[in-house]
């Protein structure tokens, strides 16, 4: 008896925790792919139900059928005689072969659908262009005049083609509440059409393994009503002002303007990576760093903004990111405390005034 | 004539194997049954080093934002753990049981080709070795066991890692070849009298299918790797995109033997289930031959689905439909071979030794394996799910609940065979339940963060996404997972000393290995068996329940009985078997010295020292093999089947 | 048994091929060599479609020559055919399938 | 056929000269291992068809594909003998399996030698040849130089690595002959010279199967 209840524990947890599956899925977490906020995400949600139902009870009744037989058929006699010697049965394994294929054919089925509806290019999309560096993503608007990194701005209601490409390595785009992954391929161009249908900040990450920093390439995506993503597209495009004012950052106080002589001096290497609108900053390698105050993170992810956080970056980025390439040019100590400050109040001074949406 | 098995106390492996190890007959050995037990060891001790990595990923994954690993570190620990318990675990491990038990179940006294044999099992070795060595040179293999371009091109995988990787995996590809070779010429030509093909056990069909599988898969992998030697070290461009290469070829050349790779690693263990579970139930295999045909249908296909490990790179929708609709239809033989497995036990004399248990273990963890699968063959559903963990979770479902729960359940069948002693029942019970408990509460979670976004691969995650409770759970079940494999440990090495003495035939099976001592003599068989059905040994102990069913009752006289022979039974010593040798190890040696020269024949590390040095190996790798074929060619002659010949 | 007819079969196969059937094929594999040879050399008068049409098939006939008559495929055990046909499909099957696919990328999941 | 002629299941434990099958198992095993390598060839070839492509579309686009297609290196007088080279190899291969049947020694040695040394022809052709191209400007590189213009293109990498991989075949084959021929030489007497014959042949022809693939798809297409 004490077998057959320990025979029966295993499928029981399974069902157990898989019910734990269902209600911990059912939970709305930063990244969870049952709570769709888009179209392209929100079909693959409807295939997957249906699907997802259907493999629950194929689960159950095989499951069902192993455990009863085992039980029911356990040897009780130590010398029982020899059963009788079946060796098949030819309608049964007939039956037993259409069985799942009919199950195929409509999970089949359901999957052609969605896959047609998936792949569409709408040709009024707004086109986005994606480049993933290792770590880190570039995004680029109306032919490269805008250009940002790690948040992808979008119009809420509006479909949005992101044209993918890869710089290095092989990167793979995932935003889980709004649309399932498409690689980033170098010298191919790949290309993912999907629409925001709420207001928010989402999370997004590299899904495909790119190399030491791959768990440290995520990104943020932020789905502006129509009219303030036009808000926000106009105050991106005008340059930021000259750098002015104070800011008190790790008990020291920041000078914005000579953060910005700082960042502008070639001895600092910044300018020979990064990109500042309006200024002399015209290096290609690292991330555009205009309107900087209104990023989401800091290193594509790793860090949540705030100015303490950007000190510490700017203090040893190696520590914060291993293998990035800042961190290979500025090492722990070479900018002092001071410059630090000022490099902050500088770049944290250049914000946008867009209200942002809440993370959903 | 029921034959009454009388229990074996003279010849116990302890006094067999007493005194000083025999070192020499075991490593110039060509004996299937050695060479199965050098394979089936090694890999064991590869499956301990790769589950002590997976520990250390999963320490460093039991909580958010953890510094336990580096970010390199654990890259070549994901790495090197699927690299391990793929090519150096579970491949080894199907090989060396089979390698023990086929020749046995056909009734053949060894492989078709013993040296062969044992350059196979040195080579595996010298691979594994290998891949090992570059933890002490600077840095194991850190671009994924997929390798994926151009991530594993130089400029971005400077350190020798990667052509650890291509040339270690090269040599255990070799190795693989030769002995699939060897099974496929074993199978088909060295059956005893009457063992015709529909008359061979199950797990001797699956050998045969994998065996062709791997001859026909492994050359595009090969070519890929070699490829990818080119890019690293000869100044060629397959997979750089920057220099006009593509890196979607080299995943293409990977999966389309990717794929096929996994069915290696599974069907011989279903081989193994469709033994243990007619023996366990007292009954014939349900459906024998659809069993079988099944097996031979998921060969089949395995070569027409590779790209739905590729659905996100941008093939197009038609592609991918394609690929889904075939990777759908492997679902129907693989729900033949389960529900004809539950069929077997169906109104059988179910006897739930150890054996059985994993078994049944096996089929229920499959079935969950093999229903993730089908999600992830439906490319809409796939796109969230693939690179996240719910594919880490998949893949372990089938891999571990299925290939390792499968193995564990050979392992406890075949023990006693290949022992002479019965690994004990009660501990065997304990592991099995610690074992499907912890697999459960490590892996079954990693489905609920995979769908609630949790990428694969990633060395650290931020707090706050709702993973980490999850993550912790898996971490501890990893623990008590290793502590189930510790308790097989003990069990073995204590059923090896006071395990009770095995019989014949413990089990009351139905194939000719259980007909001979345990551990059977060198010769395997005094007299060569003469086989009328499917179940030989069965239908001589129950003639009454006899018969392979389609042809009724046994057809032909068969010649099917107990031996209790060992080397000094009379007869034994006209039996010629070939003589021990060392050119395979040398052989297998001078490759290996050769390939560890190739890593470095052209790279910079010490300037020209290095290249000299890597020459020098090569040349000296060369050499060995040269000297090695010339003694294998003597050695051949000296026990040449057609000099054997009287007439 | 069945085998023994296959294996008879096959001792026979050999028996046929005399010194001066081997010597016929080469000759008609040598003459397929010198057309094909030829052809390229007129290819630009014939058009590129016939131009690859005829040589496929030229070089398939010499291919299979050697195959059945050098590797004595043709009447030798069955199993021979098997293990040789089964992976030349996998083979060919490969390649097409890769040269459609490295055709053109579409550049959508899906 | 001497293998199969002493037909039946011999105690020896060993690999018998007929199994269960009919057949010779060394035999079945290289027929096996043939078919492992056709997917082998299959890949490095279908490698290079791609690149070829792609090579052969840019240079189309860039309106350069008359006068600098790569298909100018591979002049195809040398090739057309190379291959004839192979198939007269293939036939004197076979008369030599032919002669070693019918135990006809004298005329076995011949053909064999004749055999290595158009094998060995071969393989100096083939060295020739890539020395020759190295010369002309087509390397182990992911780019050619043609009458001094540079073309970004794998088609050098893709060549040589095929081609390679068949020479090295070609050598390996010549070897094996060497040492069929040494051992037949030494024990003429032995039963199963004639099957060892057999199997080096097998591998011989397959090798030619390979040049008659590369020689249409490479050369002449």
């Amino acid at each position: 008896m004490r077998k057959e209840a320990r025979k029966s524990a295993m499928p029981l947890l399974v069902l157990v925790l898989s019910c734990a599956a269902m209600l911990a899925g059912c939970a709305n977490l930063p990244a969870t792919t049952l709570y769709p906020y888009g179209d392209h995400a929100t079909r693959i949600l409807d295939l997957m139900t249906p699907v997802f139902w259907m493999a629950v009870g194929v689960f159950v009744v095989v499951q069902a059928a192993l455990v009863y037989t085992v039980m029911r058929f356990r040897s009780r006699q130590v010398n029982a005689p020899v059963p009788t010697q079946v060796h098949g049965n030819t309608n049964i394994e007939i039956m037993w072969t259409i069985a799942p294929a009919i199950i195929l054919l409509v999970i089949s089925v359901l999957t052609f659908r969605t896959q047609a509806a998936n792949s569409y290019q709408p040709p009024e999309a707004m086109k986005i262009r994606a480049i993933s560096h290792q770590w880190w993503f570039e995004f680029q608007y109306d032919d490269g005049s805008i250009v940002t990194a790690s948040d992808l701005y979008i119009p809420v209601g509006q479909s949005v083609q992101i044209q993918l490409e890869a710089a290095d390595v092989m990167h793979n785009f995932w935003i889980p509440k709004l649309a399932g992954k498409t690689y980033m391929i170098p010298g191919k161009t790949n290309y993912l059409a999907f629409k925001a249908n709420e207001a928010g900040i989402f999370r997004a990450f590299c899904a495909e393994f790119c190399g030491e920093s791959h768990g440290n390439m995520r990104f943020r995506v932020i789905a502006l009503d129509a009219a303030e993503f036009a808000k926000w597209k106009t105050n991106y495009a005008t340059n930021p002002p000259t750098p002015s004012g104070t800011l008190q950052v790790i008990g020291l106080t920041g000078d914005a303007a000579r953060g910005a002589a700082i960042f502008a001096n070639a001895k600092k290497q910044c300018i020979s990576c990064h990109i500042i609108n309006g200024t002399e900053a015209k290096g290609k390698i690292g991330p555009n760093l205009t309107h900087y105050g209104s990023r989401q993170t800091i290193a594509a992810g790793v860090l949540p903004y705030s100015t303490e956080n950007l000190a510490k970056w700017l203090h040893d980025p190696a520590s914060v990111k291993p293998g990035n390439l800042m961190g290979r040019v500025i090492k722990k100590g070479m900018l002092s405390d001071q410059e630090i400050a000022d490099l902050v109040a500088y770049l944290d001074g250049m914000k946008l005034a867009v209200n942002l949406p809440a993370e959903k | 004539m029921a034959i009454a098995e009388q229990k074996l106390t003279s010849v116990s492996p302890a006094t067999a194997s007493s005194g000083s190890f025999p070192w020499r007959t075991w490593l110039a050995t060509v004996d299937h049954k050695k060479i199965g037990i050098i394979y089936i060891v090694s890999a064991f001790v590869f499956f301990l080093l790769g589950g002590i990595e997976a520990m250390l990923m999963r320490v460093q994954l039991g909580a958010p934002n953890n510094t336990f690993l580096s970010a390199d570190v654990y890259n070549q620990l994901f790495t090197m753990h699927a690299t391990t318990m793929i090519f150096l675990m579970v491949m080894p491990m199907n090989v060396g049981i089979g390698n023990y038990v086929v020749p046995l179940m056909i009734g053949a006294r060894d492989m078709a080709f013993p040296r062969l044999n044992a350059m196979s099992i040195w080579l595996f070795l010298g691979g594994g070795l290998l891949l090992y060595m570059s933890f002490l040179t600077g840095g194991a293999p850190n671009g994924g066991w997929f390798a994926y371009a151009p991530l594993t091109q130089v400029q971005y995988s400077p350190t020798s890692g990667m052509d650890y990787w291509i040339l270690g995996l090269g040599l255990t590809g070799v190795a693989s070849i030769a002995g699939a070779l060897n099974f496929i010429v074993t199978v088909l030509n060295m059956r005893a009298p009457g063992m015709t093909l529909n008359r061979m056990p199950l797990f001797v069909w699956m050998n045969l299918v994998v065996s062709f599988i791997i001859i026909f898969a492994f050359p595009t992998f090969t070519v890929g790797s070699i490829e990818l030697l080119f890019d690293r070290q000869f100044g060629g461009a397959f997979f750089n995109p920057a220099q006009g290469g593509d890196a979607m070829l080299w995943q293409h050349l990977f999966w389309f033997f990717g794929h096929p790779e996994v069915y290696i690693l599974i069907l011989p263990v279903m081989g193994m289930i469709s033994e243990i579970l007619p023996v366990f139930s007292r009954k014939p295999i349900f459906g024998y031959s659809f069993v079988a045909f099944s097996g031979v249908g998921i060969g089949f296909l395995g070569f027409i689905v590779w790209a739905h490990h590729m659905f996100g790179v941008g093939m197009g929708p038609m592609a991918n439909a394609f690929f889904s609709a075939a990777s759908m239809v492997i679902a129907i033989p693989t729900g033949v071979k389960i529900f004809n497995w539950i069929a077997t036990m169906w109104a059988g004399d179910v006897r739930l030794t150890t054996a059985m248990l994993y078994a049944n273990g096996f089929i229920s963890m499959f079935i969950i394996g093999g229903i993730s699968g089908i999600t992830l063959a439906s490319p809409p559903i796939d796109l969230q799910q693939t690179d996240s963990y719910y594919v880490v979770a998949h893949l372990h479902y089938v891999l571990f609940g299925g290939s390792i729960l499968g193995l564990f359940a050979g392992a406890y069948y075949w023990f006693p065979k290949m022992t002479g002693r019965m690994l004990n029942e009660r501990i065997g019970k304990i592991q099995f339940w610690v074992m499907m408990v912890s697999f459960n509460v490590t892996f079954f979670p990693m489905h609920i963060v995979g769908t609630e976004g949790m990428p694969r691969r990633i060395y650290t995650y931020e707090a706050g996404m709702g993973w980490d409770i999850w993550n912790f759970i898996e971490t501890v079940g990893t623990f008590f997972l290793a502590f189930s494999v510790l308790i097989f440990v003990y069990n073995v090495l204590s059923s090896l000393r006071t395990g009770e003495i095995a019989s014949n035939d413990p089990w009351d099976a139905a194939t000719l290995e259980w007909a001979i001592p345990s551990p059977p003599p060198s010769y395997n068989f005094l007299h060569i068996p003469i086989v009328s059905s499917r179940r030989p040994l069965w239908d001589a102990k129950y003639p009454h329940a006899a018969g392979d069913g389609h042809h009724g009752a046994a057809n032909a006289p068969a010649s099917v009985r107990y031996e209790y022979t060992d080397e000094e039974t009379p007869g034994a010593k006209e039996i010629h078997m070939p003589s021990i040798t060392f050119s395979p190890m040398i052989l297998s040696g001078g490759l290996t010295v050769a390939a560890l020269g190739f890593v470095y024949i052209n790279k910079d590390i010490l300037g020209l020292p290095t290249r000299v040095a890597a020459l020098g190996f090569v040349l000296i790798g060369i050499a060995m093999v040269a000297y090695a074929i010339w003694g294998w060619i003597v050695d051949s002659r000296k026990d040449s089947p057609y000099l054997g010949q009287h007439h | 048994m069945a085998e023994h007819a296959t294996h008879d079969h096959h001792a026979e196969a050999h028996e046929a091929h005399s010194t001066r059937f081997y010597w016929m094929v080469g000759a008609v594999l040598a003459v397929i060599t010198t057309i094909e040879v030829a052809i390229f050399l007129v290819k630009d008068a014939i058009g590129h479609e016939l131009f690859l049409a005829i040589l496929f098939l030229l070089s398939i006939a010499k291919g299979a020559g050697v195959v059945m008559f050098f590797m004595h495929l043709r009447g030798d055990a069955r199993i021979f055919q098997f293990v040789f046909v089964v992976p030349l499909t996998f083979a060919v099957t490969l390649c097409l399938a890769f040269l459609t696919i490295f055709s053109h990328h579409v550049g959508i999941a899906g | 056929m001497s293998a199969t002629s002493h037909a039946h299941h011999d105690e020896a434990g060993q690999a018998p000269l007929v199994g269960s099958l009919g057949v010779d198992s060394r035999k079945l095993g290289l027929w096996a291992f043939i078919g492992s390598e056709t997917l082998f060839f299959t890949a490095l070839i279908t490698t290079h068809l791609i690149f070829y492509a792609r090579t052969k579309a840019q240079l189309m686009a860039d309106g350069m594909l008359a006068h600098m297609d790569p298909k100018h290196f591979l002049g195809i007088n040398l090739t057309s003998v190379l291959a004839a080279i192979l198939l007269a190899s293939s036939l004197t291969m076979v008369l030599a399996l032919a002669a070693s049947k019918s135990k006809e020694w004298a005329k076995f040695r011949f053909w064999l030698l004749a055999t290595i040394i158009l094998g060995s022809s071969f393989v100096l052709g083939q060295a020739y040849e890539f020395t020759h191209l190295y010369a002309e400007g087509l390397k182990l590189a992911p780019q050619y130089v043609f009458e001094g213009e540079t073309v970004k293109s794998l088609f050098g990498v893709t060549f040589f690595t095929m081609t390679g991989f068949h020479g090295l075949h070609v050598t390996i084959g010549v070897i094996w002959l060497l040492a069929v021929y040494f051992k037949v030489q030494r024990f003429a007497a032995s039963p199963e010279n004639p099957m060892d014959v057999e199997l080096v042949g097998l591998y011989w022809h397959f090798v030619d199967l390979v040049w008659v693939a590369i020689f249409t798809l490479i050369y002449l297409i």
